[in-house]
């Protein structure tokens, strides 16, 4: 089963990386851009069959290692749980 | 406006006696957005009100002064019309919480001390100290923040060209991170951060301003405790390539005369860049927070006031050539815009959608903040801790010993961390990290700077003034190992919570330590920082009078490296070589036994300006091939590291009779006696090499000869060089479980 | 004349200009990257640094810089080119070099001498060169692992061709001589005709007796002499 | 309007962050991980009311910037558009 993860700054945490492609997409002539934020995501891969399970597993892995919470948020999406 | 009640002002770090007298200075109660401002810049971090007083005693003067403490950094004349700007900050709390962006911002701060002044960064150096290498969170600390100052310095282009990083327990709850940054500037085109000119535009350049870093200098002042995850939102991202932006825009504005004076927003943001500048000039400053740029909708006047947002710098302009100013930043990108005026109110006055949103007058903002004469006393334990016998050391088998000592997080190659860091962009490294002191080419050359951060917080424990003395001169004879003569000094005073007597009596006496050893060896202090609070309920760090020493090289082509380059050179010893009892109060070799107890070895500095000019007249005649101060682990692992410390085609064994006399040699080879440098040199230099020696009185003895592939100590040890290095190289990764 | 791009974020491009102009007193200019002009260069040197940061990809931002316009029609003319370290990773962004440079594979920065063998004289850096030749380079980068990719770098040169493979000392392109996993330990390309040269090391860090090395002075000159 | 950019590298192409991932996780005792991929993820503000619009210029940012497409491949992501 496949969890996938999106990680994403908090709101008003500077981005840097997202500053600068909005730049660039801007100077590329994309005059309809107002904001850009870069985040990470990540495909997991898991030996699981119960999705809840798979849920709580990955929502762990991002509260100890994936995440870091000073500065970043996440959201998680297994398929067949809420 | 919500109404001041006792929690808001406490929230804000100030005491009731210290809100009485807000109140008394305004002659009525403060709003909001001055109470902010009165926080930060009464801050410990801000007001150094605990140790104002006795940074008084420091000697800061000398002919080659240009610049002392007081501005945004020190600057020492080079001669030839070039001078030398640096200082060192600490960031200790925020690399805590977050130790990639804390260590990060960290030196993109340092960094901007240094170009304010007008000078071009040309290398810099990080003094870091974690907790027990066993403690999880160490190797999580040490990954980020090494991660995060190469992250800035490499991505903006200053090299990192060394530094100092040790390991105890009593950091465990705080780590430390101090960065130093030097730079090159003309000896005559000096900025300085005054609001000079009555009229005179006031100027807000590069990044905006967001929500990011409010109260970080509060936060700086107050110990870390169980709530201090909650306090993590108010950490800095850094943003190298905004930097390096404005440090090319800044140095490029600074060769046209339209400046008059230009300071960074660093801890305090617009408020102390402001309050400061004016401050200097005597002068006052009307801001209009509506002009300041933003990166977020709805900013009060409170967050923009006291934002941390990095990479952001406040000019002043003569009046009339705003355009030129505005023109050069919007060349590089960055924003720009004229946010207030130079007055002669002697206030700071902000305001807001046109209304008065803070009226201060500075003088109670800078010089009229609080400053306390806080108790002082010797802690309690002071006997316990220097009860120490060092016959009492278990013994050890003698080439175990030395693998072990060699492989202790403390002693073993730091090359981990140096690897991680660009040392050699600008072309300046002639000598860089993993020797002694660093030596960095100035642009053409020869001349050239060394650069040598030291403090043993070991010794700082056990005895804070010798310790400091011992700082200061380890600095000033590992520069004396390129070749360099200290020119000045910045210092970065790490302690506990200043509120306990012991705490401040461990201030206050390496404070005396640094004066004392720098009047003996004549090196005047031109900047420096103070981190306190380092401690976690109740736990202080050991104390750390960190120094960083800039030194002059004429040439930098004479040098000499810290490793042995010739089979066949002789190896001698300047310096005492068996004096009485082996010093190992504090020592590795104790430590190695679990042992931290007795009292630093005593150091005489006398003997120590001997040894370090008997050590710079050789270099810079040309006669050594390697110099390598004796330090951590003592004569032993100096001597193991002379044979590992180079290029693997150059690693070399020795053969050497070392005599410990009636002593145990378990003990003896690794006493830390100060004041002792190895040197190598060819044998037709004998001569020579011996009579600059007692030119300059120093102690000379020969210990052997460069060699084979084994560090063969006659009768005592021999280990193949390939084992030491293993055992030496394998230390730091250990740490870090790879 | 040298032109020597200074993008936003450029931090060897001093360097390049001391190695080149100073130390092998060839002329050389800085050229802003919103200039769309390269004044007459004869020779033009993409510096190392983090243009724009790296942010996004390194090089990826840098490719649309004005500039570029002008190095890619020089570049199509046949004219020299050398991009270093983030240089090469520019011109790999803009197509014109084969492949792509990745995070390295121990993911952290490497700033260490390396070794690398010469593998083709055919190109602006290398002429003069022979093959086998091993010099040793300093590397600075965090992204340095060269990738191919499909249709990338080719063994017959039909695409471009390899120039310098990280080795030992003895010349043996050995796993652990590589210090950043790039493919068959690929340290610089070509293009086809072998005017556009990308090079992960640095040879103007290494032009200086005072500063340790002097290897990198072979390279400066043979492009120079092109 | 807000777009989202999923950009993955291709299948075969080496990935030594979500290979590292994978590490410090089985290291943590998540034993159920087979494979981590890290890709990126952006979030793109657009004063844009079109949605198919917006998804076009989108696609056309991501050719021309924001993915290489010697290693990566990307998915667009706009509120109303297949
Ligand atoms: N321990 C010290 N020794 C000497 N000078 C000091 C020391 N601590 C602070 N200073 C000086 O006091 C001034 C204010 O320091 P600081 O607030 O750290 O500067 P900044 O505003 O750049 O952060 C500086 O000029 C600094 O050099
Ligand atoms: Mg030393």
């Amino acid at each position: 089963m496949q969890a996938r993860v999106y990680v994403t700054l908090k709101p008003g945490v500077l981005d840097p990386q997202g500053n600068a492609v909005r730049g660039s997409l801007e100077a590329l002539g994309f005059s309809k851009v107002q904001d850009v934020r870069l985040g990470k995501y990540l495909e997991i891969e898991l030996a699981e069959t119960d999705p809840m399970a798979a849920r709580a597993s990955v929502e762990e892995m991002c509260r100890r290692l994936l995440v870091n919470p000073v500065v970043e948020s996440f959201r998680v999406d297994v398929p067949g749980t809420p | 406006m919500s109404a001041i009640d006792a929690e808001t002002i406490a929230r804000h770090g100030l005491t009731p006696a210290e809100y009485a007298r807000i109140q008394e200075v305004l002659g009525r109660d403060p709003n909001l957005v001055e109470l902010g401002i009165f926080s930060v810049m009464w801050s410990e971090h801000c007001s150094y009100k605990s140790s104002r007083r006795l940074l008084r005693g420091l000697p800061t003067s000398g002919p080659q002064v240009l610049q002392g403490p007081g501005e945004n950094a020190g600057v020492v004349d080079l001669g030839s019309g070039l001078a030398a700007v640096f200082k060192m900050e600490s960031h200790n709390h925020p690399s805590f919480i977050e130790p990639y962006q804390g260590a990060a911002t960290g030196v993109g701060g340092i960094l901007r001390d240094v170009f304010t002044m007008g000078a071009r960064p040309i290398a810099s150096l990080d003094l870091l100290r974690f907790g027990a290498p066993g403690n999880p969170r160490t190797a999580y600390l040490l990954a980020g923040v090494v991660a995060g100052i190469g992250g800035y310095g490499n991505a903006i282009g200053v090299p990192t060209v060394g530094g100092e990083i040790a390991f105890d327990e009593s950091f465990d709850g705080n780590c430390l991170v101090n960065a130093f940054t030097v730079g090159i500037v003309k000896a005559d085109r000096i900025f300085r951060g005054s609001a000079a000119g009555l009229g005179n535009p006031v100027i807000y350049a590069g990044a905006r301003t967001g929500r990011d870093g409010i109260h970080g200098a509060t936060m700086a002042s107050a110990s870390l405790g169980a709530g201090s995850e909650e306090k993590r939102p108010t950490v800095q991202v850094g943003d190298p390539f905004t930097e390096k932006l404005l440090l090319e825009a800044c140095l490029t504005l600074m060769k046209s005369d339209c400046l008059v004076g230009i300071q960074d927003m660093g801890a305090a943001g617009l408020t102390s860049s402001s309050v400061e500048m004016a401050g200097r000039a005597g002068n006052g400053i009307r801001l209009d927070l509506d002009r300041v740029p933003v990166r977020e909708t709805g900013m009060t006047p409170y967050e923009i006031l006291l934002s941390e947002s990095q990479e952001r710098m406040l000019l002043v302009a003569a009046a009339g050539r705003e355009a030129e100013v505005e023109a050069v930043f919007r060349e590089w990108d960055l924003s720009v815009a004229v946010v207030g005026e130079v007055t002669d109110t002697g206030r700071l006055q902000a305001f807001f959608r046109g209304e008065l949103a803070a009226d201060l007058p500075i003088g109670p903002l800078t010089d009229g903040a609080p400053s306390y004469d806080r108790p002082a006393a010797p802690p309690r334990d002071l006997a316990d801790r220097r009860r120490f016998d060092p016959v009492a050391l278990p013994p050890l088998d003698l080439a175990g010993a030395l693998l072990s000592l060699l492989s202790r997080p403390n002693i073993a190659s730091k090359e981990w961390v140096f690897r991680q860091y660009d040392h050699q962009v600008r072309l300046g490294g002639v000598v860089g990290p993993g020797g002694d002191a660093a030596l960095v080419r100035i642009e053409g050359g020869p001349l050239g700077l060394g650069l040598s951060a030291d403090c043993n917080s070991r010794f700082c424990f056990l005895d804070p003034y010798e310790g400091a003395r011992h700082a200061v001169a380890e600095a000033c004879r590992n520069l004396a190992c390129v070749g360099a003569e200290p020119l000045g000094l910045t210092d970065c005073l790490n302690f506990g919570s200043p509120e306990r007597p012991e705490i401040m009596w461990e201030l206050s006496e390496s404070i005396r330590g640094l004066s004392d050893a720098c009047r003996a060896l004549a090196v005047p202090i031109v900047s420096g920082n103070v981190s306190l609070y380092n401690e976690t309920e109740g736990r202080a760090i050991q104390p750390t009078p960190a120094v960083a020493v800039v030194g002059r090289v004429d040439d930098c082509r004479k040098t000499a490296v810290a490793w042995f380059r010739r089979p066949g050179d002789l190896v001698a010893l300047l310096g005492r070589a068996w004096g009485g009892p082996p010093q190992l109060g504090g020592s590795e070799r104790a430590a190695l036994a679990g042992v931290t107890a007795g009292r630093p070895p005593p150091l005489d500095l006398e003997l120590e300006k001997a040894v370090q000019l008997a050590c710079r007249t050789m270099v810079r005649a040309g006669l050594l091939s390697s110099a390598h101060d004796c330090s951590d682990g003592g004569l032993l692992v100096t001597l193991a590291e002379c044979c590992i410390m180079g290029p693997p085609s150059e690693r070399y064994g020795a053969r050497l009779a070392l005599d410990p006399g009636d002593h145990r040699a378990d003990l003896a080879l690794f006493s830390e006696e100060p004041s002792r440098i190895v040197v190598s040199f060819g044998p037709e230099r004998r001569e020579e090499v011996e009579r600059a020696a007692a030119a300059a009185r120093a102690p000379f003895s020969t210990l052997g000869v460069v060699g084979g592939d084994a560090l063969a100590v006659a009768g005592l040890v021999g280990l193949s060089v390939s084992r030491l290095a293993d055992a030496w190289r394998g230390g730091l990764p250990a740490v870090l479980g790879r | 004349m040298v032109g020597i791009v200074v993008f936003p974020g450029a931090n060897c491009d001093h360097d390049a200009y001391h190695a080149v102009a100073h130390v092998l007193g060839a002329s050389a200019r800085f050229v802003w990257h919103k200039e769309t002009s390269l004044s007459g260069a004869t020779h033009v040197i993409l510096p190392g640094g983090f243009s724009y940061g790296d942010y996004l990809r390194c090089g990826a931002l840098a490719r649309f810089s004005p500039v570029m316009g002008e190095v890619r029609r020089f570049a199509d003319a046949g004219g020299p080119v050398l991009g270093i370290c983030n240089g090469f990773q520019i011109l790999c962004e803009a197509g014109l070099l084969p492949g792509v440079l990745g995070r390295n594979e121990g993911l952290r920065f490497v700033c260490a001498d390396t070794f690398v063998r010469v593998e083709s004289a055919d190109s602006a850096a290398t002429r003069g060169l022979s093959p086998g030749t091993v010099l040793r380079l300093p590397i600075a980068h965090a992204e340095g692992r060269y990738q191919r990719g499909p249709g990338g770098l080719d063994g017959d040169g039909a695409t471009g061709r390899t120039l310098l493979r990280y080795c030992d000392e003895a010349g043996e392109t050995t796993r652990a001589a590589n210090p950043n996993g790039a493919e068959g330990n690929v340290a610089g390309v070509a293009n086809r005709a072998g005017n556009v040269v990308g090079l992960m090391p640095h040879p103007e860090r290494a032009s200086e007796a005072v500063l340790g090395n002097v290897d990198g002075r072979r390279i400066l000159e043979a492009f120079l002499r092109c």
